[in-house]
């Protein structure tokens, strides 16, 4: 076969192209012989279709993230915002955070082991990118059910993975969520989050420019694995079917190599120490395309790449495959020459591959040669940042009514104390609400030894700095049967909690990422859900003043017609000036009175009491009162400062009954509870209603407790006293801690050990 | 009681950190003349009673099913004396 | 005068800058050491650190015992040199036959990470002279490939010798032999731990302090020695 | 280029989890009639030049010092065919 050059293309107008079997549109392929004034040669023909694809270039997503940017609130902290690689947050003492979450899906569910594993990898070059230290990772998870055979397939793979690839880089996994729904049974969602912390003079761009600087590859060889991975793995011809097929010719499966990542991580963190980059950026989706194309499109020049110098582990590559391959553990740097001694160097000492691949030049064009002769000549923005943008359609499915139609309040209640206790058993047993050790227990917690709260506590916190005790937390939530219900409010309420969990903690919310995980964007209706949610979240993010710093979009999570809830998953992370103050949830202090905050309404659409006991979802999710949860925030923040409160934990699924059980569990001690007047003791145990948590506070801080909540118009209800082995609610049961302990630890381990 | 043996390599395209690790070892510690490691897996299966057709055909379907990871792995099925079991890598249908 | 306890970098330890820490809080002067160079920088003590070195590929701890810095510490541990393994660090010690048995694939085949009861089976070491012999302690465990074995015959041989240093309590975590969870040499300097007390040093991060002890114990063994 | 082969399995008196956790699998999954299953490593080295007698002495220390823990595996090298390189399970002296 002979080389498509440049030349070749100019000559040859009439060749008949691929461009379908890649994904493109007919239009597609028509813009880039306009943009070229020529055919594509293959390798060009390789880019486009990979970084046009939905996966890289957003092209029916960017329309509604938009509102990200144009609704952002105010904030002094945000460093760096949406458009690189992750956004940076300031914290305070001269520190920046970074932070993103981002999907493996659908190659998770291919090679549950191999996606999830390479999926941490990836996030985390991402924060590598940006000139930080990565120091915690998270992972929120959704499955089929869970005792649907596949899952027993998907879930330890996927578990194993990212402990697997975690673990072996030197990351504490301080939390994540793990749900279970048949809704997610062909189209299981593997999230992962990274947190990472720099000296803001140490924030790196993606960006390529002064001319003669030098482009360096370094990291692992480039080989065969994963070409095609984004385009066909991330994107509309994907099929489940058709995976065994897809490997035919190239695996389109990823295998990493946490080792090779460990490397390259200490070795940029040595490169950053002594200043040697001019920009960076790593090797994620779309591999070379997407990194030479957006180094260069930020910059200010143009760039050469010699293709050929690129070190291979599999010869026989093509110029096409060696541009599209996702070989993982590589990131790509540019470099003054006279650093380029000193930069191999430190890759020397690291046992760290590095070649100069090409330079930076003059002029504006992205030229890419094979053995001398030009294959690729673009408009670097048209390759990275000018790809299609549509506007689909969306309308809200003709079934929402019905569904919200169908109320949760229909569902028959417990009448009896008994049944009361039976239903708590039941809830606290059921999957989703069951404890989650048999799979945290995987993860390391304790690596990099500042890990100051992990899982299960409400939120991750890490401390920054060892002298001042600075710190952070984050914590991730989402809620698909409420967004199913209604995206918009359940966009909100996924950013609600999140917030709240970071509140609980003692940390005061900053920021903002988010995964946008839902069906097909070519069916009108899971359009519309994206929309609705896109503009819920970026709403109560003005309110609550936490921009979105960025994040990730993952569509097409569908088999045939049907497709997953909309699950949009946000991550929040908050400051805290002092670590040392945290607030855990265990009740560890018998004596300490409980008070629950906030209001409690008749509310269950949607609720983990409903899935529990009914199987049922249907009527509307909990309403949203943002002043609230940021009032609520204010509280918990300012009484773990004060020191007013020892224990402290947020009010979600599966409502008060949960919260205080996950409590009392955890600090080995009981509770005896008293109904409020006002409530009904159903109502009172099992409503999600939004904007409450559960605190413990010592007697000595009652009243001052109790006066700053008065003060500033917080409901604040005493319902009980922190006492004995049981959870004892008066006047309806008795429930020993041990009995509740064998509900809620046996139901994982009794699944998949 | 005779012994099946089931070979599982990584696919030659696809990356083998643990082989890699192993050939860059190598050299440190003295020895040369080796261009490529690649680390796999190797099951010996007890079978009770004689090994036909029927039972090596089950075990090149456990292979396929269970043993190996076909999205990403290669295996070989042979009876312990070292003759193979009639197949080829992967391919041969049960 | 200071007492200079010396962890040592591998490619993929990651529990380093813990034990330097750990050496810190204890009260020592923690110098850090590569693995590519012989000098120990004349540290008074050495910590192999926890981690997964060189991926932990082919068997853990298997490639980290052929780098140029443990040539070092071989020899010296036979000089009497205290060297602690932590983890990782345990299984170079038993790939460098510096300790008996080996280190294998936990029973349940998971990686296991935990707040683990533990009792103490020597406090005559080097490294375990703060406690007292039958001492209870909790520190964290993480491991996927933290299983003791060794024959019968050596498995006995440390029991008659009391050697084993540490043992499992409240339930065997991994499937090691006779619940050991740590072990040490002939002459007590050298020590190897499948637990992790570099996180037990202070209460704001791990679940006690009871992991200090093996730090001051050599650096009161070492001012002893002086 | 020649391929020489270094299988590696756990001593039969030391545990094999992995191997009794796929011999418990294997009736969950409908095959029977596996008595025993043991799970080791296969290692596939590429040498350069012909593999005479001298290139398998270094191959059998390499898995002696290096690719088998001998306190808890046994190894045998062989060359690709098949033929096994005049040696039993561990034993023989390079
Ligand atoms: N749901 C979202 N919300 C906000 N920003 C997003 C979202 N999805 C993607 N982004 C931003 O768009 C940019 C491109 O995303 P992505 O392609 O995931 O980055 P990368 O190339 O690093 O993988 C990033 O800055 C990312 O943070
Ligand atoms: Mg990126």
């Amino acid at each position: 076969m002979t080389l498509d050059t440049v030349k070749h293309a100019t000559d040859t107008p009439q060749t008949a192209q691929p461009w379908a079997e890649l994904g493109l549109k007919e239009d597609e392929y028509a813009r880039i012989r306009e943009i070229l004034g020529r055919r594509p040669t293959g390798a060009e023909l390789a880019m486009y279709s990979v970084m046009w694809s939905e996966h890289c270039s957003y092209k029916s997503s960017k329309v509604h993230l938009k509102q990200f940017g144009e609704k952002a609130p105010e904030s002094d902290a945000l460093l760096v915002g949406i458009g690189e690689n992750a956004g940076v947050v300031d914290v305070g003492q001269g520190y920046a955070v970074t932070f993103k979450v981002e999907s493996h899906n659908h190659p998770s569910y291919i090679e549950p082991y191999q996606g999830a594993a390479t999926g941490i990898g990836g996030i985390v070059r991402d924060i590598l990118a940006m000139g930080a230290r990565p120091v915690a990772v998270m992972d929120p998870l959704r499955f089929g059910a869970a005792d649907h055979p596949d899952t027993r397939r998907v879930l330890p793979g996927v578990v194993a993975g990212i402990g697997g690839y975690g673990n072996c880089l030197g990351l504490p996994n301080i939390g994540g969520e793990v749900v279970f729904d048949s809704c997610y049974q062909g189209n299981p969602l593997v999230n992962a989050l990274c947190v990472g912390v720099m000296k803001h003079e140490d924030i790196h761009l993606a960006q390529a420019s002064g001319t003669g600087n030098k482009v360096i590859l370094y990291g692992a060889r480039t080989g065969g694995d994963g070409i095609g991975g984004v385009s066909v793995l991330a994107s509309e011809t994907f099929d489940a079917d058709d995976s065994a097929g897809a490997s035919a010719n190239r695996p389109a499966v990823q295998v990493g190599d946490p080792f090779q990542e460990k490397l390259l991580i200490e070795c940029t963190l040595e490169i950053f120490r002594e200043h040697l980059v001019a920009g960076i950026q790593d090797l994620g989706g779309a591999g070379l395309s997407c990194a030479t194309s957006e180094l260069a499109s930020a910059g200010s020049g143009g760039m050469r790449v010699e293709l050929d110098t690129v070190p291979l582990r599999d010869a026989t590559l093509s110029p096409e495959e060696i541009l599209m391959s996702e070989s993982q553990e590589r990131m790509c740097a540019v470099v003054e020459p006279g650093n380029v001694a000193r930069f191999l160097e430190i890759c020397e000492k690291w046992d760290v591959t590095a070649t100069v691949i090409g330079e930076v030049t003059e002029g504006d064009r992205l030229e890419i040669f094979w053995h001398g002769e030009q294959i690729v000549d673009v408009p670097p923005r048209s390759v990275a940042h000018e790809g299609p943008t549509y506007h689909r359609p969306y309308a809200r499915p003709d079934w929402q009514d019905a569904l919200q139609a169908d109320d949760a309040a229909r569902l028959p209640r417990p009448a009896t104390g008994d049944e009361l206790r039976a239903q708590v058993l039941t809830l606290v047993g059921s999957p989703n609400q069951a404890a989650k050790s048999w799979i945290t227990d995987q993860y390391d917690r304790y690596v990099l030894g500042n890990t100051v709260l992990a899982q299960p506590e409400d939120g991750g916190m890490i401390r920054v700095d060892e002298e001042s005790n600075l710190g952070v937390a984050v914590a991730t939530d989402g809620n698909g049967r409420y967004a199913k219900l209604d995206p918009y409010t359940g966009a909100q309420l996924a950013l609600a909690e999140s917030y709240r969990n970071v509140a609980a903690t003692g940390a005061t919310p900053l920021a903002v990422t988010d995964c946008l995980n839902f069906g097909s964007p070519e069916d009108p209706g899971a359009m519309w859900q994206f929309a609705e949610a896109c503009r819920g979240l970026a709403d109560a993010c003005q309110v609550l003043g936490t921009p979105v710093t960025g994040g990730n979009v993952s569509l097409y999570n569908q088999t045939g017609d049907t497709a997953i809830h909309p699950t949009p998953v946000v991550g929040v992370l908050g400051v805290i000036d002092d670590v040392t103050r945290r607030t855990p949830m265990a009740f560890s202090q018998a004596g300490q009175l409980l008070y629950l905050l906030g209001d409690t309404g008749d509310e269950l659409g949607g609720s983990a009491w409903s899935q529990a006991v009914h199987d049922h979802l249907g009527g509307l999710p909990p309403a949203v009162d943002l002043e609230r949860e940021r009032l609520l925030a204010q509280i918990l923040v300012s009484a773990s400062r004060d020191g007013m409160i020892d224990a402290a934990h947020d009010l979600s699924d599966g409502g008060f009954v949960q919260a205080l059980a996950e409590s009392c569990l955890r600090g080995g001690n009981g509770a005896r509870i008293v109904v409020p007047d006002d409530l009904d003791p159903f109502v009172f145990l099992f409503s999600e209603s939004a904007g409450r948590a559960l605190v413990a506070v010592p007697r000595s801080e009652e009243l001052r407790f109790t006066d700053m909540c008065g003060a500033r118009g917080l409901p604040a209800t005493r319902v009980g006293v922190v006492d004995g082995d049981a959870i004892d609610v008066q006047g309806q049961f008795s429930l020993p801690l041990a009995e509740l302990r064998a509900a809620h630890e046996a139901t994982l381990p009794g699944l998949f050990a | 009681m005779a012994r099946v043996v089931v070979d599982v390599m990584l696919k030659p395209e696809i990356l083998d950190p643990q082989g890699q690790a192993v050939q860059r070892a190598l050299p440190r510690l003295g020895f040369t003349g080796i261009s490529d490691v690649r680390q796999g897996k190797r099951f010996e299966l007890d079978v009770e009673g004689p090994v036909d057709d029927a039972v090596l055909a089950r075990v090149r379907e456990m292979a396929e099913t269970f043993l190996a990871n076909t999205v990403i792995e290669d295996f070989t099925v042979r009876v312990e004396d070292g003759t193979p079991a009639g197949d080829a890598r992967n391919g041969a249908p049960a | 005068m200071t007492t200079r306890i010396g962890v040592v970098t591998f490619p993929g330890s990651l529990d380093d800058t813990d034990a330097l820490r750990a050496v810190r809080v204890a009260g020592g002067e923690p110098v850090a050491l590569w693995h590519r160079e012989t000098s120990l920088r004349q540290v008074d003590a050495v910590v192999l650190p926890g981690g997964f070195s060189y991926g932990d590929y082919l068997r853990c701890g298997a490639i980290a015992r052929f780098s140029p810095v443990m040539e070092t510490v071989v020899e010296q541990a036979r000089a009497g040199l205290p060297v602690l393994g932590i983890c990782n660090g345990f299984q170079v010690l038993c790939e460098s036959h510096l300790l008996p048995g080996a280190l294998t694939r936990n029973d349940h085949l998971h990686f296991v990470c935990r707040d683990q009861r533990l009792a103490v089976a020597n406090a005559g070491t080097a490294w375990t002279r703060d406690y007292t012999e039958g001492q209870e302690i909790t520190v964290p465990l993480k491991n996927g490939e933290g299983g003791y074995v060794a024959d019968e015959r050596t498995l006995d041989m440390l029991e008659a010798e009391g050697r084993v240093v540490l043992r499992y309590l409240g339930g065997n975590p991994n499937g090691s032999r006779r619940d050991i969870a740590g072990i040490t040499n002939e002459a007590g300097n050298v020590v190897g731990l499948m637990p992790h007390p570099e996180h037990a040093v202070e209460t704001l991060t791990g679940p006690t302090t009871d992991g200090l002890g093996f730090f001051t114990s050599a650096l009161k063994t070492l001012v002893d020695a002086r």
